[in-house]
């Protein structure tokens, strides 16, 4: 892939000579996808499933679209697509329209230390709301989710499974395959955090059969506020809303009410049209470059830190076997607020802090680390910045006597 | 004719003004399917009777615009007598014809042909389609059990 | 108002000769606001809360520039402002995060057939769940909410009043602040349903005194996918929230775990930051114009249709005195669905259907209206093209032989 | 001195590596305030004895950046043995001086002064404050008691 091609697509680049290694937390947005959302905006404007009249049929057609595209993406159908605000929002439609109904005391939820707290959250509410328990896969010593460890907690008591695909912390891969072959045979259902997979794997929901499955348009170039939940068509017929209103209901009358099929049943009110709209040209963009190119570059690059970060003494790497483009590391003695303050001198914008994953940070016994995280638009000139800056927040504190 | 004309032919008009098969039956032998069009309130159900694989009577009732009305009284009379098999056929042909794909062109229409009209206006097609899709589920034969 | 001078900021109309007659669905959206989202993704593209870096830093003080600026539009405080995907959502927040928590057997909500269905089906299905009683306030002859007719069902089991403030079919205004005055004399809450009122109305929750608000970005000049629930702050405070996750959460362990104050408590995931920080032209576009003048103008609109309406013998108006800007109308004998795509015909955007009131429309005892609804773009040159366009209808129709 | 030299001043280093008045107490007669920064996960806990309207002792806990850590300590040592309202107002005017509002500026910061470098770094005003934030609390009378 050749990166310096990819850069000029992202406006925010004209702007500001900065190496944007915050993917994870949500990346940038290429000139297409904002083309597409103010095409919408200028051309259309018009609201969606309702309206007789041209300008919203067409408004309509679009959004379905893209539906139909993110189905395609993941290899899923077009009615197993609801879209919400977010991956977060995704997660607590299935703990809340899914656990919530399904479990009873006794029951067993598994999920893991790796979660981010949109996956662990929702599922200790769940819990707590029903009886059920809240199992964690043992991690291993590196901190990964292995198949075997995940065999050790499985039991008939399981009734769900919410794993992340992607840690985004570490970034291992979870073999969320095998996993789901073994908790389907206890029968329990299997709900994937793929916040950190989809933006950067290839995803088949049919090869890994899980029952649910979220992801986040705006980690994979798409807008902000929107989130994807893949839901296997009888698990989705199945489950219960968990907001209503104008659009999800057929029937509304006083003396009860009934629902749209899916995915019209969880997508309540005036959706995020134009995000939606704009998220096609997101996956389109991603489609084009390819996952394997994709995974090549964010190996290159992160292999390229690894080597250098190993030549600094004090620099401590969390991850270095991960099989993703994420690099969290630590300057021993040194807060990584700190650290960060230097970085942002160099316009290098990294994340500092928990991660929204605060079991993970105190599975690791460290308050917080540093991420840099690569995508489509990092270069190997944003690595060498991040090291030579890193080499530099070393030698200022320890000259500053840490 | 213009576009309007087109849309609202004789036909479809005076089907919606003279339902034909009109007002349901509590027979039993008869399979109902009620579908609601969300997005403009139609509301259409269609109860089809079949024996020997043959479609014996069509009843149908609801409320709609003209296109979704008539279309139902439509279908009632030329389904009527034909082949389980054969009145898929035509429903799922008219159905591509209104949607401006492919279908089997030596097709009689008969009646059915005035909904032509429909294809120039994308945001009335689920009208003229939607009674069509009721008739399919009355009519097709659970195959998913699982 | 100098209607002409407005249309041109509203780049739909570049493209499309239309008279644009739905905003009680969804605005059309103005070039400061578009432009503002585009410069959002253009120059930052970054999370909010989170980031310590500079484009992070700077995108967090623009979304909470619009949190202050919408607080300052209804008179509220930051604190007391949360950030949804819609009117439905915020409607939904205080049906499960409240409701659901203060509600028993025998207490009653108050609503009405006016109301839109998110704010009905929410405490209908709360209602179930918590064996309270839903409780409709009798409509005057004209379906208006009216404060007598609101006492005769206030009692002591009232404990939830949740009303529209100005209904999405009628435009009646309610008369929410005596309203709430009555209500809180009886220690209910008052949520109101400010969907259809926020973007025509000035509103100042300090002076109604109710304890929720709700309203949507996209009916009032903003970007889709966002929408506002204003609560006071003690109401906030005590609130639960009904979605957990990330940024909500202050301290998360495996042995329980603690939120944020509000409004962050609610408001977990990233947020559709780049609507958010867009809404606040809108804000600032509708300040300009002012409320006052906006009325004028509504009005005057209105007037000039209804006048017109009334010389047309088979058009049936079934608002004729409502105080805002929408005319809900039938042609006898032909159903609206029917009457849109003539009207379509001649690029006239228009509502057909139930319009999310299905209970109201049982009450009007119809299946489905049209309705014309007129903002800032509109002009009288509209207002004749609808004219014209619906005497085609009925002559067309007649012809027919409806 | 660069901009960030002018940051991590050797006296903010300093309290950082020797924090005065740390650890908390037990004594009940100490008022506490517990803040999470939870945009960096800064975890500040402020305790204070006030008697006669005199802050008598303050002490503090918790983990974070050098910048949030540093600031309890040093405001643990300046505002010890000032009356109450002096204390609330040298904390108030030193997170008027961090975000670059008008301030008194006859007031005598002593070592908090070496916090002036924050105001070129708009993204750590809150690990400067949090602490100070945290210590108003403690001594604040509830006036909020609807
Ligand atoms: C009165 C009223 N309430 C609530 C809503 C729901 O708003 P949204 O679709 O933005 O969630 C609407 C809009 O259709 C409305 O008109
Ligand atoms: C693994 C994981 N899950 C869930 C989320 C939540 O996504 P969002 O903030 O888009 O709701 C994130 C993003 O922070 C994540 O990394």
């Amino acid at each position: 892939m050749e990166s310096l091609s990819l850069k000029k697509d992202f406006p925010v680049f004209d702007q500001n000579d900065i190496a944007y290694l915050d993917t994870a937390a949500t990346s940038l947005t290429p000139r297409s996808v904002i083309g597409k959302l103010t095409d919408y905006y200028n051309n259309y404007s018009a609201n969606v499933h309702r309206g007789v009249y041209r300008l919203s049929h067409e408004a309509t057609e679009l959004y379905n679209a893209t539906r139909e595209a993110t189905a395609r993406f993941i290899n899923a159908e077009f009615e197993e697509i609801v879209f919400t605000r977010g991956a977060s929002s995704a997660l607590n439609l299935v703990a809340f329209g899914y656990g919530l109904s399904n479990l009873n005391p006794g029951d067993e939820i598994i999920i893991s230390e790796l979660e981010h707290h949109s996956n662990f959250l929702p599922w200790q509410q769940v819990a707590k709301k029903t009886g059920a328990k809240v199992v964690y896969v043992p991690l291993s010593e590196e901190g990964r989710i292995e198949v075997e460890a995940f065999a050790s907690v499985l039991n008939e008591n399981t009734k769900i499974v919410a794993l992340t695909h992607v840690s985004n912390v570490m970034g291992y891969i979870t073999p969320i395959k095998a996993i789901t072959e073994l908790a389907h045979s206890q029968n329990a259902v299997v709900c994937v955090d793929a916040a950190q997979s989809a933006p950067h794997l290839q995803i088949d929901v049919k090869e890994i059969d899980c029952d649910f499955l979220a992801f986040s348009s705006h980690k994979m170039l798409g807008p902000k506020g929107l989130g994807v939940l893949y839901g296997k068509k009888k698990r989705l017929e199945n489950m219960e809303p968990v907001e209503y209103g104008g659009d999800m209901v057929e029937t509304a009358s006083k003396d009860g009410s009934t629902w749209q099929a899916p995915p019209l049943k969880f997508e309540t009110g005036t959706p995020p049209i134009a995000s939606v709209v704009a998220f096609f040209e997101a996956l389109r963009y991603l489609q084009n470059i390819g996952f394997v190119a994709l995974k090549e570059h964010e190996q290159r690059l992160k292999k390229y830190v690894l080597d250098a970060f190993s030549n600094i003494e004090s620099v401590k790497v969390y991850n270095p076997t991960s099989e993703t483009g994420m690099v969290t590391f630590n300057i021993e003695g040194v807060h990584p607020h700190d650290v960060v303050t230097v970085l942002d001198e160099d316009n290098i914008a990294l994340r500092a802090g928990h991660h929204c994953a605060q079991p993970l940070m105190q599975w690791l016994g460290v308050v917080a680390t540093l991420r840099a995280s690569f995508y489509v638009y990092n270069t190997l000139e944003d690595c060498d910045r991040l090291i030579e800056s890193v080499k530099k927040a070393v030698t200022f504190f320890k000259e500053a006597g840490l | 004719m213009n576009r309007l004309e087109n849309l609202y032919r004789k036909i479809i008009m005076d089907h919606y003004k003279n339902p034909r098969n009109k007002g349901l039956t509590d027979d039993t032998r008869y399979k109902q399917e009620h579908i609601k069009n969300p997005s403009c309130g139609d509301d259409v159900t269609i109860q089809s009777f079949v024996e020997d694989g043959v479609v014996k009577d069509i009843r149908h009732d609801g409320s709609g615009c003209s296109i979704c009305c008539s279309s139902a009284s439509v279908l009632s009379v030329l389904l009527k007598d034909r082949p389980v098999k054969e009145a898929l056929a035509f429903s799922e042909n008219y159905t591509k014809m209104i949607a401006n794909q492919p279908y089997d062109e030596t097709l009689e229409f008969e009646d059915a042909l005035a909904y032509q009209g429909v294809r120039k206006f994308p945001a009335r097609t689920k009208c003229a389609t939607i009674a069509w899709k009721a008739f399919e589920s009355t009519v097709k034969v659970e195959d998913n059990d699982e």
